[in-house]
């Protein structure tokens, strides 16, 4: 039956972040506090970042949205704490190419436990809702930059 | 009844098409309906036989082309029962016709304290237009509540609209509950007041005979691709007294009388509205979807997409955890049907619907604020329309029980 | 130059027909273009195969659909060379881009004392919008004048762009003169005195490549029907600065981001603007027609309508009694030729002509201050497209022998 | 070749009556004044009537326009002279019906020449252009009336 070909995107892991997501919740004390909504499906995602060292310190963040937007958040606050705004920003390009299909060979070593959402490349639709929260920390952590070159990033689809 | 109920998908080749390997079964009608092979057809001869601009040919394709043009205008008053052909104006769609009411009747005939009434279950093309003039003129925007069921509470109508309303703007249907609104009453309270009544027509002319007079309306506004036409043209209806006082909004080509270098005259209604070079195939598109429609009846498409809707939902409503909007009684809604699944994101759920071959909607239908009065993030959506048949509404329960199923280990 | 210098002709069915018993010749290009059979099938093949609704969907067939608006987009940028695509607003055509300019962009950026300069060549969908926001905001509205063969006057333009102007908008080519202005040298006058640089580009985009940075105009608007793709859909391209500022003006659809029941906000530039659903198949067909052009190449354009302009220009100059108006070299020409004929009126020379089986047009070509400005009721008009050959121009001129044969015992 | 069609519309008594059309000028006294446009080619017509024991007493017009539309205004001159406004009611609707291809039987009685423009059916364009006059007369002597039951008379294109 065709629902076979949905694992490809509901991986277990996957499943798994979205029921039980990590780092969610709020911070006590942020350097950055950020909403951002996906209007097509009535999704909002909160992100708080807390800074130190030129580096992600903690994060947490809360809202509604689907699955995938939801396991994406929880996988991305998990890679992202450590990191530089430079690094953060590789991972950011890194995901949005590998969700539309173009894949790089580095991406299990930028992105960790999120290159699994590799197989959202396959379901166009739900694009958005995997870059919502990458979308997020990259204004987080770069709110001085206009013009992006992350191309889903000036797509306000 | 029999099993192949009706042959009508025959005159779609669209859906004859696989989707994810599956059979298509198209479930998304409230936002876009399928065109028959004759208004496809109608649109390819007019571009190979008798493609000019209108009015302003003397040549004999311009001529062809005009009176296409105008002879849809009759059939569209026909098609409502307007009064006169001169109150039928072509614009882009729902939105734009309600737009251009909000714009130039509202902005001057309305003034600040006076009251526009909408409803909770607006979609944004009937609410912002009127939040916004609201903003522009100072007038207050009042929200009619709803019932438990999703129907108008004609007790909040009574309240709301008072004798400092200029404006009542209601939907014919939901695009999302699957109600008719009694628009007939409402119209009356709103004249008792002397408040104008604005009719949103985008999901209820699609699917049962509109009459204008009969709903007493002011405006009346519908999409032409809703109704099995082409993109990119709907249709404005308002009374010619009214039209006759309101400004025009898109100044050049036919709308205009005479130009002298610091004054402009301008035709009468509908001409004055239809600036530039209007959408002609898709007038004549139109044309056709009519035509389609009017020759199996409209009480008939009615009937056909109620069996259908009698057949599926009792078999949804029977769907543990599976949450139906609006009324739960088949005999009070058209073929839209809105719901969601356990604890399950709609777009989950849509995405898995699609996976089957089943295409429905996601989100929140251009309708924020009916999403927050339900206290839901989203809804899925299936809408049905002539061409689907209680096969399709089968798929629809098989592939929901399915879903359920693939998602029983839980997400969110 | 062989005698059938192209083929082009093959690719638009509707030219083989006979119309009046004769061969058709369609020279109402400046009115509408015809279509070629790619751009037809564009839209049958989104019609049978894609056809949803866009942006809203999560299933295939509004992927694909989205996926097909949004590439349009792009190609649209790259076949003006326009920075970015975001810049790119879909319209229903010229009329409506240029409207959108003067009620977003003139509303709030124009006041009382401000001038807006227009010339004496523009279509009323280039004048009666600035017109009215004079009115409406008690700014000045002022006419470049034309050289006696109906080119700009230079010395004009910089005597009426000063420092109080606001806005200066003028046709990119004219509908009537055949002429072509010099908007890189004007936008940059323009400029030296802080207004803004509006082009009208409904009769430049079709015949000649458009570069809107190199002409330097900060607002470009066209229709679609007349480059050959469907009716009802034109862009507008502004700089992303001036979107940016620009209020959005039909509400309703995708141009939300968010809808509370008292305030909403907006989506960017181009989807502010983009109220309701859009004419989606038009958006589809106007992509296959400029791969149809580009294909072609913008450059081969406009040489073959030139080659067959200065075949046909000295030959209708030599019939006595034929006044031409706008530049007597073909080098300085468009495709666009307006004449009058002895003291027939314009309407039954076209009449005469139509009957002969070639179609052209006759009146004020929505340019009545021109024709005052010209002195004439009104004129004829031919005008040629990529499709139209040395030979058709032959069968104008014989027409127009023709005619003056039939009405030499005089009329009026 | 196809120009002999044309003889169909411009027909001698037509050309003659644009050359030298009949009551073409102003009058020194007039009890309707009224000009009439037809937007789409430029023509404007202006008519005066002067109205006496209820009938028209005399008439004149003048502006520019095509042959049909100034032979048209020539010929109608002629024929309402001496007729009263409901008479002209009924030349005006019989007019109307003849150019849009619904000739009847007295046309010949009821329009006298003008009866000879029965040829502009057969030129759809032009229907505009023979009625102008016609529009102007009846709004001339009925200008009290709203709703015109002739056709023509409500599309203002
Ligand atoms: C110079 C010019 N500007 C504007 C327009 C208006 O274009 P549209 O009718 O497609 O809006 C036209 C075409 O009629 C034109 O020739
Ligand atoms: C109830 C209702 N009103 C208005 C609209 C807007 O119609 P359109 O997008 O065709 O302008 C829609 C459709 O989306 C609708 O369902």
């Amino acid at each position: 039956m065709a629902l076979s070909k949905l694992e490809n995107l509901y991986r277990q892991m996957i499943l798994e972040h979205a029921t039980h997501p990590h780092h969610h919740g709020s911070l006590k004390k942020a350097d950055q506090d950020i909403e951002l909504r996906n209007p097509t499906c009535g999704d909002v995602l909160t992100l708080q970042v807390e800074l130190k060292d030129g580096k992600v310190a903690d994060i947490a963040f809360s809202g509604s949205g689907c699955t995938i937007s939801q396991a994406s958040a929880s996988m991305m606050t998990d890679e992202v704490v450590g990191k530089t705004p430079e690094q953060i920003g590789k991972m950011v390009v890194a995901f949005s190419e590998m969700v539309t299909g173009n894949e790089s060979d580095d991406v299990d070593e930028l992105l960790g436990d999120a290159a699994i959402l590799a197989g959202v490349a396959q379901f166009p639709a739900r694009i958005k809702c995997a870059t919502l929260a990458w979308k997020a920390i990259y204004q987080a952590v770069k709110a001085d930059d206009k013009k992006s070159t992350v191309g889903f990033l000036r797509h306000d689809e | 009844m029999g099993k192949k109920m009706n042959s009508y998908a025959e005159d779609f080749p669209i859906l004859k098409q696989k989707v994810n390997d599956e059979q298509l079964v198209y479930l998304d009608n409230a936002a876009t309906a399928q065109k028959p092979r004759a208004v496809i057809e109608a649109i390819t001869d007019y571009y190979y036989h008798d493609n000019a601009n209108v009015h302003r040919g003397v040549h004999t394709l311009a001529e062809r082309a005009t009176k296409d043009f105008e002879d849809v205008r009759s059939k569209v008053a026909h098609f409502i029962n307007a009064p006169s052909k001169d109150e039928v104006i072509y614009t882009k769609g729902t939105t734009e016709g309600l737009n251009w009411v909000a714009a130039s009747y509202g902005q001057t005939h309305v003034k600040a304290g006076d009251e526009i009434v909408i409803s909770y279950m607006e979609h944004h093309s009937n609410l912002v237009p009127w939040q916004q003039l609201a903003h522009r003129t100072g007038a207050k925007l009042k929200y009619i509540s709803l019932q438990p069921d999703g129907q108008l509470d004609m007790s909040s109508v009574r309240q709301e609209i008072t004798d400092k309303t200029a404006i009542v703007a209601l939907a014919h249907a939901s695009n999302v509950l699957g109600v008719v609104n009694p628009l007939a009453e409402i119209s009356r309270i709103a004249h008792e007041h002397g408040a104008i009544m604005v009719a949103d027509g985008a999901q209820s002319t699609p699917h049962m005979k509109i009459d204008v007079q009969e709903l007493g309306v002011d405006f009346f506004a519908f999409s032409g691709h809703k109704l099995m036409a082409p993109t990119g043209i709907g249709i404005l209806w308002g009374k010619s007294e009214l039209l006759d006082e309101m400004p025009p909004l898109e100044f050049g080509g036919e709308m205009i009388d005479w130009v002298q270098l610091q004054e402009t005259t301008f035709k009468k209604a509908p001409w004055k509205f239809e600036g530039g070079t209007q959408n002609i195939a898709g007038v004549v598109g139109l044309g056709a979807a009519i035509d389609y429609l009017e020759k199996i009846g409209m009480d008939n498409v009615q009937k056909q997409e109620r069996a259908v809707v009698q057949a599926v939902l009792p078999e949804l409503q029977q769907i543990e955890g599976l949450t139906i909007y609006g009324p739960q009684d088949a005999q009070k809604r058209t073929g839209v049907i809105s719901f969601n699944l356990d604890n399950l994101h709609p777009h989950d759920v849509a995405t898995a619907l699609d996976m089957e071959g089943v295409a429905i909607r996601a989100g929140h239908h251009c309708a924020q604020p009916l999403m927050e009065y339900l206290n839901v993030p989203a809804t899925a959506r299936a809408s049905f329309y002539l061409y689907n048949t209680i096969e399709d509404g089968q798929r629809l329960v098989e592939a929901i029980k399915a879903t359920k199923e693939f998602f029983k280990n839980g997400t969110i």
